[in-house]
């Protein structure tokens, strides 16, 4: 199962419904919004996607996933939009029939994710300021929100 | 022909569009998109080695040919999850 | 917080407890009853501990494994008893600053919990058999139930 | 002196006990007690080898002492998670 949603993730549902008689081991997977990066202070982000490719993307990656561990059942939900320190961003949950591979599983999901879904995030930091997060691009700060 | 670009995170707002439309020569590819996106945006000049295209949902590099009616849209690298 | 239980686990309630503003990433593992163990068809665990000295290696374990990542909050309960198929028989939720942290420090504790608590899982086969889980002892298979 | 040592799963099953009273000589180590359960309890004799011994909370190896009153513990290897 996958999905991009503007609404607070069920990670509880998302867990429940990976597991599966045939499975001994289940990994979820939380990115939550941090409030400290490189000392800088956020209060928020803001999350966007292109969705027709962010969904088919994640279908690639649960498929390559697939190929490389016995996956018994997945499930991967994206956050978008604005959300408060603590939220959930990202879910990630695998079954597996040994831990290993649910582990190997799950942080291969993320990591690729991560790697090439387009999704993107803005920092709102608590000076005012907000700022893209390109990785390799130079960091840029956006005019401060008072402006 | 015409090709419209969608632009998406620093790149829209940097652009301050949605969407660019570019006049392109046929036979056109990526990378011809790539060069006429900096000329007509001065904005996204900075950026352009950086962008990444893709044409219907799947990553291009610079080579591949693009058609009028293409999906194509264009970003900075990505940071989910 | 650390705990042995014979009643089902809230697991949701254990993900959430380990969310934090200074965590980005929180990683959940599950044991759960499987059905199939090499070609054999369990219908049933039990789960039986020294508890005393099952509390003190879990303590120990995480205090390790604090050492050694930059743990922001976990929670580890195992349940004893009479576990059915699907059943959860572990939980183990970590929360770190990076996801890398948080999935390695995952692995650490369920591998290790795996290797030192002095808990002991009996099967239940479908063929009425029953049978200690013992690593480097001999497999034996104990009176049918039946008998 | 007397020394009480608790048995768990497969152990105890073979057993049929959940604790073996031993006799020992002091001073008597953790290989004595070894020695002795064998003795005692001529079940547990094929298992002796793997049988683990703990002292209080913490495994103990054969060469650590006991006394009188420590909380002696024998069992098989691990298994949960």
């Amino acid at each position: 199962m996958i999905r991009l949603t503007h609404d607070p993730i069920d990670t509880h549902q998302l867990t429940e419904s990976v597991r599966d008689h045939a499975a001994g081991a289940v990994v979820l997977f939380l990115g939550t919004v941090r409030e400290l990066t490189e000392g800088k202070r956020t209060l928020a982000l803001d999350y966007e996607a292109y969705p027709e490719m962010a969904t088919a993307k994640l279908k690639e990656i649960a498929e390559t996933a697939s190929t490389k561990w016995p996956i018994t059942a997945y499930g991967i939900i994206h956050r978008l939009g604005h959300l408060d320190l603590g939220d959930v961003s990202v879910a990630v949950a695998v079954s597996c029939p040994h831990r290993v591979e649910a582990f190997e599983a799950g942080r291969f999901l993320i990591d690729t994710l991560k790697e090439i879904v387009p999704i993107w995030k803005k920092e709102n930091f608590d000076d005012g300021t907000t700022e893209w997060v390109h990785p390799g691009l130079d960091a840029a700060t956006d005019t401060p929100v008072s402006n | 022909m015409k090709l419209a670009v969608q632009l998406y995170a620093r790149a829209r707002d940097l652009a301050g569009l949605d969407q660019v439309e570019l006049e392109l020569n046929e036979p056109a590819s990526v990378g011809d998109v790539r060069t006429a996106l900096a000329d007509c945006v001065p904005e996204l000049a900075p950026l352009t080695r950086g962008l990444l295209i893709a044409v219907g949902t799947d990553y291009a590099d610079d080579s591949l040919t693009v058609a009028a009616g293409d999906t194509v849209v264009c970003f900075p690298p990505v940071s989910g999850g």
